[in-house]
């Protein structure tokens, strides 16, 4: 852990700097642009100390973003609509609901897919078609139907997270089930071990890199289903609902900060299942 | 439960058992494998149109079959324009530029211990930035036509193939990895004739999701801002006028393009990974 | 006469590969009685994995019949009657030695206590007492090849098919495996089918020694030992041992076309 | 009795007067538990009703004529709105003096709807819109104004009440803008109108609940308009994104009571005639092809109104 | 005197393990000439392997010494000194046997018509002439195991490390490899560590051979062989050869702790 400091820093210091410069770079024509309206000429450092501390700047400054999130998390009570913990925790419940409705149904799938050829033949065609499906268009379709149902709040949030969630880790844990070899598999048979013994024992088992590789797409991916959902669903709590506030308004700044938050989120999540991974892996002694 | 429920469970069952019989009864005859999906979307799409009608459900909330068919064949020019639009240009080129970018991302990652440590986490949080948030800033950024798109879908299939593609590159065995050391192979030489090969697999695994993203990366970038024409243009100005068939046969346009192209990637794997225990066993 | 447990008859097998068909198998027949100790013997390739294979129902003979027990090898394996050794050790990395041991114990169901007994008797008998919980990658070759071993005489099959178990073995270790398998064979009556490579080790074992030839895989000899069932080590020196080896020898060197 | 009104648009003082007679208990007095559901840019309030999701909606006129052709039988049966708010909205820079000028120009448009008052415009002043010689670039305009700050386009859509200001807010002084409303160019269209379904009204019970809430959502209306700052405080107080501002949404309040000023909640009947024959003037490819027939009744605002 | 190509003093290997550390390694002293013939023999798990992988610099004493030709393991590595069988095949599934064994000559950068040539000449070395085009899993154990060894023969490594190349190969296979490789080392040179269970094969082909215990793994005997470097295979019925088996014999019984 420690060890990984330096080169994060590294990284992020190089990060800023690069952002810094496109900020002055894409900020600039506004300023000009701005400068010619009023009939004045700027110079260079009036131009890149105004490009970092416009109002509504096509890519805001580095400083301008940390402030927003730090008003956005530590500004208010965190029970405050206007906090961004409040946002998040109503984005991440959903997308903790949706991630487990997601990896269980890609799981089952992807069990049944192994063990019956009629499913192996007959349902993936149709995942992969299910997938090409623009969520975003029938995201709204789908908060009106089951609106229409009753189901309202968390609920359909999830179940469009769980959508987009299922896929990866079906895919991932097909390749996973099938990846034992010949041999794994063979001394099974000669135990006569049921399949289900064949599961538990063997296929799941060798299919854990598979597994959380998929698990880290599968939860970003949830994530972002449950703020894709969050758009059409009235529009009303959740960084989805902010971000789209934000555009609305375009108030560049506050977009970028509910992005921010969004991410964090994200990467807190991807991070969780990585430790996950790390721990069974060697509680499983697969991690040399 | 209402007959028409009855009706479609037994239905559902009734196709169901005929593809457990064809797909065990003849595991390995093409036409198996070509017939049973298809008579399971059949399947699907009788359901569809059954309850439908059958439940009498608005048009405007979900159109059956046929409409979306009579749709399909009244709009083919318009359908084959949006499709070039939204695909072949968007989805396409993102597809490549971001996917190629993943796997040589990748490498470096894994080249340099100080990136990994550095990068990688770095890399997810950036990768993990909401796709819809995204979109308005790319298109502000690159202009309202395809461009803008492409970008969209390089962000969004950029982590799925990174992630694999690490966790490719580190699944080979201390064996293998052994003899390249006695052998003193290069960085590079090691890279070619040991680590890529190893992991195939797990590229093809985020390859394969890619596709899909690719898909609705381009759709949904339209939703915030395009020229007037694409796919998701087309579905979103259709939702608002109502017009629900010509929506669903851009779904479906999208689906056959996204199947079409899945199988296209899982038929290269086949091909590039025949040699991994989950090609061979079939 | 007494019916035999494995008949073969006219069995042919044929690989299909990218580079043409390989017969790995070609009109063998050969019966084994129940209580039968059979080794093979022959040269690399020539189709012993094969043929153990077809008895444990993992690979489908071409054509020609099969029976294990007047029944279809299939319906035998799913009676449990067969233990395998294979040729790699094949242990599950995720699991600890005891718990690769364990294995086919959880899979066919004995009880915990029953489980633990087991997995101490079979691990002391090769000789892993105090390696029960590392877990494979963390053993030396001849360790997992004996982790193996141990795996498949845990439980109790009728059957014992076991693919040059003690190659990787030193020639101590081994003759004392091979007394104590002799041993095991004596008490349970056990019919066994093993693959060796060594000569001695063959006579020593065996009630019958079956010499294979390859290109195509066939069975070029079948030996009856003239040996008493009772075999103290130094029956080695003998000369009706030294008897048999020579002829398993000249049929091993018939069966190279280098020779 | 629960009503369910579904918004065409997310919270903000566009819709300030239901919010008011939620909160100021006026649907309460009338026996009503009214649940309001705000909408966003991918909600199709007709979806939503035909759905069964919501009682009542808010929705342009134009897009509810288009989809009652479609055979969605909504029904005005109030109309708060007396004027329109659209305009275009360019930056004077572009030389853009007069509606001749579009020629060759790329503008910014509404779809999902909102765009049927712009192609009958354009079909009225005979300027092609599909890209051919002669004509406009169309854009499908996102969910804000930065194509005319990013000069991706020299002409977008703005409502007076809200992306205008955020123009002026982003620092371009109003002289530097010429704007064209709809209201002028004499192709206004009927904007934030209530409509239900037709076959619902046929309830007696669903007749007389509507009654009460039209009455009750015109008290709001007009104490909103009376009292602006505090109505626009209200909204804030029922914007659950946290995101809106205590300043934007009292200038959108003065600038929306401008448009509710005139109507008492009846529908005019002229104004009426007058988007139809707008829509129906759309030249090769008319919004409805047909005058539609019992698209609206006066029935619910003359008894809420007596 | 020459200086020796390999030297280690008093080197220790522990592994840390789950279960507590493992010494596989304690105060081994050795030292290897050039043109050495090297076989190491000793019960199973008593650091043979681990002592070749730590000469070909896969694993790091944790103390002592090691030189290769007086430089470190690791630079000796990077220069290409090493030919290593593995006790494992470990062939590349994606590559056909004729690309396994050219695979080192890839790398080490020799011309196409070089490896074109030394392929051949390998595989038909270990008689797997006809196998060039098939992949791994389409090959017996011991075909694996012959093709492992030709990937290891076909470059011109100065020291050759072989964990037990034979154990699955039979008798006559072996009598000819075994004479195959004292030809080659005959002629060029190479130093050669060669890991057993057979002790007549420790004997027959090693100018020096080392017995080893288990636990902890150290060196219990080195025997220099006094056999002349012409060797026909019937020298094993001399006399020498016996009193030089019999030594060997007796030092691994002692190793053994339950004789
Ligand atoms: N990676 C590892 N982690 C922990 N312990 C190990 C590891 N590798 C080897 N050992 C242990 O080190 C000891 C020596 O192992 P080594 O593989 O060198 O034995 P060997 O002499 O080659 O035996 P064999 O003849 O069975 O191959 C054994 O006790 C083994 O358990
Ligand atoms: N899956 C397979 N596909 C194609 N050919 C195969 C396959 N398995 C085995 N063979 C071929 O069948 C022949 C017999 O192989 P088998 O494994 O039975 O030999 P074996 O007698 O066990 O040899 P060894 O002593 O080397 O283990 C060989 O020529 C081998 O190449
Ligand atoms: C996709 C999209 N559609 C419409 C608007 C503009 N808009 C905001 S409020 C309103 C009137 C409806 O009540 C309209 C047309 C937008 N910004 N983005
Ligand atoms: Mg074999
Ligand atoms: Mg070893």
């Amino acid at each position: 852990m420690k060890k990984s400091i330096l080169p994060i820093l590294t990284v992020l210091a190089a990060i800023v700097v690069i952002w810094y410069a496109g900020a002055v770079w894409l900020n600039s024509q506004w300023t000009y642009d701005q400068a010619a309206r009023a009939g004045v000429e700027v110079t260079f450092s009036e131009m890149v100390s105004d490009t970092l501390t416009q109002a509504r700047p096509v890519l805001p400054a580095p400083h301008q973003v940390a402030k927003g999130l730090w008003d956005g998390i530590a500004g208010q009570k965190i029970t405050s609509k206007r906090s961004l913990v409040y946002h998040a925790w109503i984005t991440f419940s959903a997308t903790m609901a949706g991630f487990g409705l997601g990896t269980i149904a890609g799981i089952l799938l992807a069990v049944g897919i192994v063990h019956s050829r009629a499913m192996d033949m007959s349902v993936m065609p149709w995942a992969i078609a299910s997938q090409t499906i623009p969520i975003l268009a029938i995201a709204p379709m789908v908060i009106v139907v089951l609106a229409s149902l009753g189901i309202k709040g968390m609920l359909p949030k999830a179940i469009i997270a769980a959508y987009l969630s299922f896929f990866p880790v079906l895919v991932g844990m097909v390749k996973g089930l099938r990846a034992p070899d010949a041999m794994q598999l063979d001394l099974l048979r000669t135990y006569n071990a049921s399949d289900a013994q064949g599961f538990w024992k063997l296929r799941l088992p060798a299919s854990m890199p598979y597994l959380f590789a998929s698990l880290k797409v599968g939860i970003a991916a949830a994530l972002v289903g449950t703020i894709v959902a969050e758009l059409p669903a009235g529009a009303t709590q959740g960084l989805g609902a902010r971000l789209l506030s934000g555009s609305y308004y375009g108030q560049t700044i506050q977009i970028w900060a509910a992005l921010f938050g969004a991410a964090i989120l994200a990467a807190l999540l991807v991070l969780v299942v990585g430790v996950v991974e790390r721990i069974t892996l060697k509680r499983k002694g697969m991690a040399q | 439960m209402s007959a028409v429920g009855w009706g479609a469970i037994a239905f559902w069952l009734a196709a169901w058992g005929a593809n457990s019989f064809l797909a065990n009864r003849y595991p390995k005859a093409g036409w198996v494998k070509a017939l049973v999906p298809t008579l399971f979307g059949i399947t699907l799409l009788v359901l569809w149109q059954g309850l439908v009608r059958g439940l009498n459900v608005s048009p405007v909330i979900l159109p059956a079959p046929t409409d979306i068919a009579t749709a399909i064949g009244a709009n083919i020019p318009l359908l084959w324009g949006d499709f070039s639009q939204t695909i072949l240009k968007g989805a396409l080129a993102g597809y490549l530029i971001g996917c190629g970018a993943a796997i040589v991302v990748a490498v470096l990652v894994d080249r340099s211990p100080f990136l990994q440590r550095g990068l990688l986490p770095v890399g997810n949080f950036v990768a993990a930035l909401p796709i819809v948030g995204i979109a308005p800033i790319l298109v502000m950024w690159f202009g309202f036509d395809w461009q803008s798109k492409a970008a969209v879908v390089v962000v969004m299939v950029f982590f799925p193939v990174l992630v694999n593609m690490v966790a490719g590159l580190a699944a080979t065995d201390a064996l293998s990895r052994d003899l390249m050391a006695t052998w003193s192979a290069s960085y590079p030489q090691a890279l070619v004739k040991l680590r890529l090969p190893a992991a195939l697999p797990f590229l093809f695994n985020g390859l394969k999701i890619a596709t899909t993203l690719a898909l609705i990366g381009a759709i949904v970038a339209e939703f915030f801002g395009s020229p007037t024409r694409g796919m998701g243009f087309r579905i979103s100005t259709a939702v608002g006028q109502l017009d629900l068939p010509l929506v669903w046969a851009e779904i479906t346009v999208a689906a056959l393009a996204g199947s079409g192209f899945y199988g296209l990637i899982a038929m290269i794997e086949k091909a590039a990974t025949f040699w991994h225990p989950s090609q061979r066993g079939k | 006469m007494r019916s035999p447990v494995i008949d073969a008859k006219d069995l042919n097998l044929i690989f299909e590969t990218n580079d043409g068909p390989v017969q790995a198998l070609k009109d063998v027949n050969l019966s084994i009685e129940r209580g039968d100790f059979v080794s093979f013997i022959g040269p690399s390739g020539c189709g012993k994995t094969t043929f153990l294979r077809c008895i444990a129902a993992l690979e489908h003979p071409t054509s020609g019949s099969l029976t294990v027990n007047g029944i279809s090898p299939e319906e035998a394996r799913k009676a449990r009657s067969y233990g395998y050794v294979f040729q790699a050790a094949g242990l599950y990395p995720w699991r600890t030695i005891a718990g690769n041991v364990k294995l086919p114990l959880e899979i066919m169901g004995y009880t915990q206590a029953d489980q633990e007994a087991r997995v101490e008797k079979v691990l002391s008998l090769v000789d892993l007492q105090g390696f029960a919980k590392k877990f494979p990658w963390q053993l030396s070759g001849g360790m997992q090849q004996r982790a193996s071993i141990a795996r498949a005489l845990a439980f109790d099959a009728d059957i014992l098919l076991m693919d040059e178990p003690f190659g990787a073995l030193d020639e101590i270790v081994r003759d004392r495996l091979n007394e104590e398998l002799l041993k095991l064979w004596a008490t349970t009556g056990k019919t066994i089918g093993f693959v060796t490579h060594s000569i001695p080790e063959a006579v020593y074992l065996s009630t019958k020694i079956v010499v294979m030839s390859p290109r195509p895989g066939r069975i070029t000899d079948v030996i009856e030992s003239t040996l008493p069932k009772e075999r103290p080590l130094d029956i080695r020196d003998s000369a009706e041992f030294l008897a048999i080896a020579h002829r398993v020898r000249e049929g091993l060197r018939a069966g190279h076309a280098y020779d | 009795e629960s009503v369910k009104l579904q918004l065409k648009w997310v919270t903000q003082a566009q819709f300030a007067g239901y919010y008011v007679a939620a909160e100021k208990g006026y649907y309460e007095e009338e026996g009503l538990d009214v649940e309001i559901l705000p909408g966003g840019p991918d909600i199709a309030p007709e979806q939503v009703i035909a759905g069964g999701g919501a009682d009542v909606i808010v929705d342009w006129m134009p897009a509810a004529l288009a989809a009652r052709e479609k055979g969605l039988g909504l029904v005005n049966i109030a109309q708060p709105f007396k004027h329109s708010g659209m305009m275009l909205t360019c930056l004077a820079e572009n030389g853009i003096t007069s509606p001749e000028d579009f020629k060759g120009k790329t503008l910014g448009v509404w779809f999902f709807g909102n765009e049927y008052p712009f192609l009958s415009w354009m079909s009225k002043l005979g300027i092609p819109t599909d890209g051919s010689e002669g004509g406009v670039t169309v854009l499908k305009q996102g969910f804000n104004v930065d194509p005319l700050l990013q000069k991706q386009a020299a002409c977008i859509s703005t409502m007076t009440y809200n992306e205008y200001w955020q123009v002026i807010d982003a620092g371009i002084s109003a002289d530097d803008l010429v704007t064209f409303k709809y209201e002028d160019e004499g192709v206004a269209t009927l904007e934030d109108g209530l409509y239900v379904m037709e076959d619902r009204l046929a309830d007696p019970a669903f007749k007389e609940t509507m009654v009460k809430f039209v009455r009750a959502s015109m008290k709001g209306w007009k104490d909103a308009e009376a009292n602006p700052d505090e109505a626009a405080m209200i909204v804030l107080d029922n914007d659950e994104t946290g995101a809106q501002t205590e300043q934007h949404q009292k200038r959108m309040m003065g600038e929306v009571a401008k448009l509710t000023a005139g109507s008492n909640g009846a529908l005019d009947v002229a104004d009426y005639e007058r988007t139809v024959a707008t829509l129906l003037g759309g030249g090769s490819d008319p919004v409805i092809t047909q005058e539609p027939s019992g698209a609206y009744t006066l029935e619910i605002t003359d008894a809420a109104l007596q």
